[in-house]
């Protein structure tokens, strides 16, 4: 409709130049939009932004150091807290590192079961953004669709790892919950509770339905598309720069995902798309999230017919110690390329660890962005990158 | 190397608006049907919602299974679980065999404060000691408070779930 | 009963009156929009204050604003800061003055009513202009120039849309746009049929009027001036306790007030056929308050709904769209007038 | 690394092959594999023309990072053989391709009494946050980077706190309440009433 695309773009600009001092306004780290403890030192001239300064480290934990004072076991249940909103998909890069460094295999059941928890915590990270997006360009009844739904699927993670966000889930060599009990039942418990695959599958199929939902509420909505098309563009070559990975990578065209370049775990057994982008505008990467919830939940319906029965611990000594060596791993979390590089140097502890973060290297760009955007096309902006401050201050 | 591989097409969604106010419309459908859709609301203290038998709520402690072995203790991330114990004179278990010395503990504070709830105590304690209670409801007004002592610990024993059947 | 026919005494109970049905409305909107909101979000909404359904939600609210500190920042003016929330809580219910309830339900039958109406409901942007410089906070600076930028915008689109009914109905008179609104047509049978504007080839001057009240509200789509995500609360930023208040009851009583005229206007306000004479009088008041309450509920449907549009999209919209159409449904209207 | 870049496995195998071409083109200095994960060791005044031309093939600028091999160690475990060890910094920058699975970990060295290097942040956007973060936790300075003010720690920190010899105060305001020795560690024969 030629009507709205006519009012779409911002041509605000005034022809007369008006000699106006800048002022700077402070953003955050108390703001609605920000997530957290973003803070953001823009210089504005009037509503057009000139240049922004980004100030994190409010939430900065030092993870890198607090994990050289802690033995790979304590790790596991340290890393899930880095990005808090899809947990145990922290664990898995961590874990499959571990495992190379210690030349340990988790079983094959125990790899479908990651496979299985980390597209659920996919589902429930982008069910996050679908909810918190809308609510930035001012529609809050997507939230509520969202998160309630976002719920079901917490429960499912809680009803096997026992935590909602932070599973602690993933061990060397396999997969187990910590669960009090007499000797023989802490072996029985450790498998996936019954009746888990189906309302696994029924849980997928209400997925569906809060799709379409959500897709009428919000992604259809003109004013959304007002808001979001041709707004922020980041291109390709601009995304590779900054090290962007993930849905706001592929909503820049490139279509670039660790579970097809470089599968992990038993994502080379299933089949599903990618989702990819053109122009790398708000819409793209909000549409790429939109569609890699239907993605994951095709690869959980899968994994839930293909997983075999069998042991989900492989043996490892009870004193986990890995020998001395360099490695990087990595995996596809929600947000994009979450990596660890792990030196050891044959003890208890890492030498270092090294953590790739995807929010720290996805909102890199911010600055360059937000050059010369509106204040409102920031929020929209910054929205659409789906950070988390913990994952960015680590 | 993996071979590059061939992207799928984009655009399986429109940017463009099909059909003006269409979308806005279809929004305002959804959000008219939810007004009279009863809502999932689980109205909280009345009714509780049942948390799953994994749930890590709380830790409960079964006192006669610690042998005082300070495992929970030295491998606690956070440094949270303080114990404290003395060795007792126990009679013989066989008649005529020599006393043994037993472990008796007089300290097992847990401060819920630092706890992180990763569930490593639970999971190295040798002797099932440590047991997961999936019970929530333990706020109190002060941090202090948070400190939950021996007796404390085991009066949780008693919310402790029979573990689920598992899926074969 | 002489005393009761002073002047004075008349003017003092009219306003007793219209102030407490005003402020009771305010509430009931209030809490229409919290309860109605939490449905719509599959929420349940305020539950437990005043035992069922949590009536008592927005007097428990107003009882909380009451006790809080009235605050004022450091760099606050504090004589301006402290008179912008009076001026828009006086802009909105001045408005009430010139609406008819009933035939005789009036409190002020001006001429110009029409006239009246839009010149105090545009008020309200000087005390938002006023919370907004005054607050000494830059938030609230940008949202006030907003508020003025959107409520210059949308006056005119307002007002070329109340043109068209001015000229249709021949008066400025509120009263007597809605006795127009009841004049026969024609008759079906026995049935004196008598319709509304917005039946009347008004519908396109009703849909600007809708946009543009709800633009002058501030409500979403077009509630930029307070943008809770991008400008934590715009004007409203350091507004706390009675003052606060004061916004607030303002906002959802100009909320009634536009709703009200757009009633009257478009919709025969306190009219309906069949009604004539005291029953006009004694039920003209709830005729009038259940087309409000529709015209409130599309508002607050619309608010739980929608995101919203960013300034420069409404300035867009207000000044390539919705003037021009106006003035060409002004120009329709005139011909069609003169023509028939 | 602490052993010296080693270019001549015995019999490559496809990555190892692949890592030492790399190394050839950019005429880097060696390469490491092991782990699956690549290494180059790139010489320290090579630094940002290998990197910019490292670029051509591996497209995606993922991280870059430190590591600070030291004696010194305050908290946690030093390395295996502190008496062989070099102190030194190394400066890590991981690029990885996006058309494969391809990606290698530049590794230059540089020592303790002149930490500095060339900066990355004119040539890649991307790299002016890391570098900052490897400033402020390192002490390692960038030059060419213009904007090395602190990314987390407030301004007035002193220290830098990823530096094996910062100790870590949580660890020192707190006795560890592992210390209480009342058993030895259970033995596996534990039998009656435990």
């Amino acid at each position: 409709m030629t009507s709205l695309d006519m009012i779409h773009r911002s041509e605000a600009a005034v022809s007369v130049e008006l000699q106006t001092p800048d002022m700077t306004l402070n953003i955050g780290p108390q703001h609605p939009s920000t997530h957290g403890v973003l803070r953001l030192v823009a210089k504005v001239d009037g509503e057009r932004i000139q240049d922004v300064e980004p100030v994190i480290g409010y939430m900065h934990r030092g993870y890198e150091k607090l994990s050289e004072v802690r033995t790979y076991a304590q790790i596991t249940a340290l890393v899930n807290r880095i990005d808090w909103v899809s947990g145990f998909a922290n664990e898995v890069p961590f874990i499959i590192g571990l495992e190379k460094l210690m030349g340990v295999e988790a079983p094959e059941r125990a790899q479908w079961i990651r496979v299985i928890l980390s597209e659920l915590a996919r589902i429930s990270s982008h069910l996050v953004f679908m909810a918190s997006y809308p609510l930035e360009l001012g529609g809050t009844t997507p939230l509520m669709f969202a998160l309630r739904e976002r719920e079901y699927i917490l429960e499912l993670i809680e009803e096997v790892t026992g935590g909602r966000f932070h599973p602690n889930f993933n061990r060397v060599g396999g997969v187990k919950p910590a669960y009090g009990g007499g000797s023989t039942t802490k072996k029985q418990s450790m498998d996936l509770p019954q009746g888990f695959f189906q309302r696994t599958s029924d849980a997928m199929d209400r997925m569906d339905t809060i799709l379409d939902q959500l897709s009428e509420l919000a992604t259809g909505n003109e004013i959304i598309k007002m808001r979001t098309v041709d707004v922020g563009v980041i291109p390709g070559d601009k995304a590779l720069e900054y090290g962007l990975t993930g849905p706001n990578l592929r909503a820049s065209g490139v279509g670039y995902d660790l579970r097809k370049a470089d599968p992990y775990l038993t994502y080379d057994q299933v089949e599903f798309d990618v989702p990819v982008g053109r122009d790398g505008d708000c819409y793209d990467r909000y549409m790429m999230r939109f569609l890699e919830i239907r993605e994951s939940s095709k690869i959980v319906r899968q994994a839930i017919d293909k997983i075999p029965s069998g042991p989900l611990q492989a043996k490892v000594p009870r004193v986990l110690k890995a020998p001395a060596g360099q490695v990087y791993s990595r995996a596809e979390n929600p947000k994009g390329e979450f990596g660890y590089f792990i030196v050891s140097e044959g003890g208890k502890m890492p030498y270092r660890l090294k953590i790739r973060s995807t929010s720290f290297s996805n909102l890199t760009i911010l600055p360059w962005v937000l050059q010369g955007q509106l204040i409102p096309d920031l929020v929209a902006i910054m929205g659409s990158l789906d950070f988390v401050l913990g994952d960015v201050d680590r | 190397m993996a071979e590059p591989r061939d992207y799928n097409d984009p655009s399986d969604y429109s940017k463009d608006v099909s059909f003006p106010f269409l979308g806005l419309a279809k929004g305002m459908w959804v959000t008219l049907k939810a007004l009279f859709t009863k809502p999932p609301v689980t109205m909280y203290p009345q009714e509780k919602e049942i948390p799953v038998p994994r749930a890590r709520g709380v830790i409960a402690l079964d006192v006669d299974n610690c042998t005082v072995c300070m495992l929970c203790a030295r491998e606690c991330p956070d440094w949270c679980i303080y114990i404290e114990g003395h060795k007792e004179e126990q009679p013989p278990s066989k008649p005529g065999g020599k006393p043994r010395a037993r472990a008796t503990l007089d300290r097992f504070d847990i401060d819920y404060s630092l706890c992180m709830y990763c569930g490593i105590c639970v999971e190295v304690c040798p002797f099932d000691a440590l047991y997961w209670s999936p019970e929530y409801e333990y706020s109190e007004e002060g941090v202090s408070d948070l400190l939950h002592n021996k007796e404390k610990l085991t009066e949780w024993l008693a919310t402790v779930p029979q573990p689920p059947a598992v899926e074969s | 009963m002489e005393f009761f026919d002073g002047f004075w005494i008349q003017l003092v109970l009219k306003v007793a009156v219209g102030l407490l049905v005003i402020l009771t409305g305010a509430l009931v909107v209030i809490y229409a929009e919290v309860k109605i909101g939490g449905h719509m979000q599959t929420r349940i909404g305020p539950y437990y204050a005043g035992g069922r359904w949590g009536w008592a939600q927005p007097l428990a609210d107003a009882a909380k604003f009451l006790q809080k500190e009235d605050l004022a920042p450091d760099g606050a003016d504090r004589k301006v800061y402290g008179f912008a929330p009076y001026v828009v809580m006086m802009s909105a219910l001045a408005v009430f003055a010139v609406i008819p309830m009933g035939p005789d339900l009036v409190g002020a039958d001006l001429d110009v009513g029409v006239y009246f109406v839009l010149a105090i409901s545009s008020i309200s942007v000087l005390g938002v202009l006023m919370a907004g410089w005054s607050s000494g906070n830059k938030y609230s600076l940008i949202g006030g120039l907003r508020a003025a930028a959107q409520l210059i915008a949308y006056e005119l689109p307002l007002v070329l849309a109340v043109v068209a009914v001015v000229i249709q109905a021949s008066t400025m008179s509120l009263n007597g746009i809605v006795e127009a609104q009841n004049e026969t047509l024609f008759t079906i049978g026995s049935f004196d049929v008598a319709l509304p504007y917005i039946f009347r080839g008004q519908i396109v001057s009703f849909a600007i009027f809708m946009i543009a009240a709800v633009a002058e509200l501030s409500r979403i789509p077009f509630d930029m001036p307070i943008a809770e995500s991008e400008l934590t609360m715009g004007y409203l930023t350091e507004y706390s306790g009675i003052r606060f208040t004061m916004f607030f009851l303002g906002e959802y009583a100009s909320m009634i007030g536009l709703s009200a005229i757009a009633a009257t206007m478009f919709l025969g306000g306190y009219s309906v056929p069949g009604l004539e004479g005291v029953s006009a009088n004694l039920g003209g008041p709830i005729v009038l308050l259940l087309k409000v309450s529709v015209l409130v509920f599309v508002i607050l449907w619309i608010r739980w709904t929608w995101p919203r549009l960013r300034e420069d999209q409404l300035q867009h919209l207000a000044w390539r769209w919705l003037i021009p159409l106006a003035l060409v449904n002004i120009a329709v209207i005139a011909v069609f007038k003169v023509a028939f | 690394m602490s052993d010296a870049p080693d270019t001549t496995a015995v019999e490559p195998n496809p990555l190892e092959k692949w890592a030492i071409s790399l190394a050839d083109r950019l005429q880097a200095e060696g390469a490491i594999v092991e782990f699956d994960t690549v290494r180059i060791a790139v010489a320290r005044d090579q630094w940002v023309e290998t990197i910019i031309a490292a670029r051509e093939e591996l497209e995606l600028f993922s991280w870059l990072s430190a590591i600070d091999w030291s004696k010194d160690v305050a908290v946690g475990e030093g390395v295996a053989e502190p008496d062989e060890l070099v102190e030194r910094f190394e400066v890590l920058c991981r690029l990885s391709s996006v058309q494969s699975d391809a990606g290698a970990i530049f590794v230059t060295t540089l020592s303790k009494d002149d930490p500095s290097i060339g900066s990355l942040a004119p040539h890649i956007g991307g790299a002016e946050w890391h570098e900052r973060e490897a400033h402020e936790m390192f002490g390692i300075d960038f030059i060419g980077n213009t904007n090395l003010i602190p990314l987390y720690l407030p301004d007035d920190f002193e220290g830098n706190p990823l530096l094996k010899s910062y100790p870590l105060i949580s660890r020192e305001v707190k006795p560890w309440p592992g210390d209480v020795d009342v058993e030895a560690m259970p033995a596996k024969d534990e039998d009656g009433d435990a």
